[in-house]
């Protein structure tokens, strides 16, 4: 019985020090799986904002906080789970912020353009977000090979 | 090694030229928005960045280039952003911020002479 | 409170294929804490024997094991942990076919050399090998900065 | 890509050469095995092992050389890698595998001559 689904976990500290580790890891999965050189710069770019949004928002202790990556590799697609135990946030409510500020900085972060989600949904196949306020926040994606 | 980073600062006909070696993200960003940072100190008319050396850029990396265009325009100067490979003018198309005031060009030369 | 070190973790499916994204993502671990390029060498080479050897010998049913591979980031060194719940091995045992046939392939691979254990030794500054039949495998291993 | 993995072979004075390109390890170090074994199919006094392009060997990957190595002289030939890199020339010291029926060249055509 061989598993249709090889699963990878990759668990780093709230620290941006590591995004660039875990794109590293990705990156190297994703070639095994053969996507092509631009598809997997679009992979490193999406599980980059995911990560990126864990350890800028999640967590008010960030010392304290995780970040959980969870790479399931099918046959046929690449699934991606970043996870965090953080404050999580209304995603509505963010929607509405960004409508409203179109291309206007947002949030606390001065530098911050509201386009990590939008880089995630626009370059991956799947894209869903799970967030709870109080809870976490989980983003699931995936590309199809 | 991959994860490695440079940023070095020269001058072309007193143009500040900040080049870029690596990967900009949220750990390397702030080591940009510094260097762009101290050569606006001279209030100069324009800032050039070469990426032509920068394999990955995400949104963090975007909204340091954007703040920092924003600052340079406030004091009267403009953000040139040297940029050839594909997957990074891509990126910077999704963003919106080649239509504001950064402006993207193939050639370091150009780009300087833009200025 | 910060904390003293940072922890890293991945998990692995006992194949082959992953042995080289265990590397560049301990090889990113390592050019954030500023080790030279010779020493980044050093730890990938250890820390693949360390993943090779789970994956050749600890498993019979490789699809349903395992390799947990800790990271954790003093301000000094960095520690690395390659474990694996296998079948285990006698050190001892080992090392007496090893004295006896110095150089010649061993073990069940023909083209093993027996040199994994050898270059884990010989590139970390620490390296302990606790091995224990029907329990499982574990390298804990150094470099300090 | 970090992990890409290329072999290529060719003829030089009638010696196969083959040479890799990315990291030698338990992944792909059958790849390169085969790679000699079919190069070996013809009976050459000696194939020509270009190692200029590893960036990457561990003890997976010496040992499927010496197992090729082993098989070469059986047939009475031999194996001449070509290896610069620091790291690389100093992993073969370790391993012993140098002073065995592994010879260690600079220079590809020296790897030729010297077969
Ligand atoms: N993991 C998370 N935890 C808490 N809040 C989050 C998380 N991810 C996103 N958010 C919230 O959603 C907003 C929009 O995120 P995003 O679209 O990625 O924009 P940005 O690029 O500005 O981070 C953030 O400003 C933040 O308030
Ligand atoms: N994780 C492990 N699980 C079970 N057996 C192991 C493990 N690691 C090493 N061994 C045993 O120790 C022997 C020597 O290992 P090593 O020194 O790494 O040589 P080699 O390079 O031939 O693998 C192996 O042949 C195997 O029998």
């Amino acid at each position: 019985m061989t598993p249709t689904v090889e699963t990878i976990n990759l668990e780093i500290p709230c620290a941006s020090d590591f995004v660039g580790v875990v794109r590293l890891a990705v990156s190297g999965i994703a070639t095994r799986m053969n996507f092509s050189i631009e598809e997997i710069e679009d992979i490193k770019i999406a599980v980059s904002e995911a990560c990126t949004n864990s350890v800028q928002y999640a967590y008010e202790d960030k010392s304290q906080g995780r970040v959980y990556i969870t790479c399931n590799l099918y046959k046929e697609k690449l699934e991606i789970i970043v996870e965090d135990h953080g404050k999580g946030f209304d995603m509505s409510e963010v929607e509405a912020i960004k409508a409203n500020k179109e291309g206007e900085p947002m949030g606390d972060e001065r530098s911050s353009l509201g386009l990590g989600m939008t880089f995630i949904k626009s370059l991956m196949d799947v894209a869903d977000f799970n967030s709870t306020k109080g809870k976490g926040t989980s983003v699931r994606m995936a590309k199809h090979i | 090694m991959p994860l490695d980073f440079k940023i070095t600062t020269s001058e072309t006909n007193s143009v500040p030229v900040i080049s870029v070696d690596g990967e900009i993200d949220i750990y390397t960003s702030p080591r940009l928005t510094e260097s762009i940072g101290s050569a606006m100190a001279n209030h100069p008319k324009a800032v050039v960045l070469n990426l032509e050396n920068v394999h990955y850029i995400d949104s963090t990396g975007l909204g340091a280039i954007a703040l920092s265009a924003e600052n340079l325009s406030t004091q009267g100067g403009r953000l040139n952003v040297v940029c050839t490979k594909p997957q990074l003018v891509k990126i910077f198309e999704v963003s919106g911020l080649n239509q504001k005031n950064v402006n993207i060009y193939d050639i370091e030369a150009e780009a300087v002479k833009n200025t």
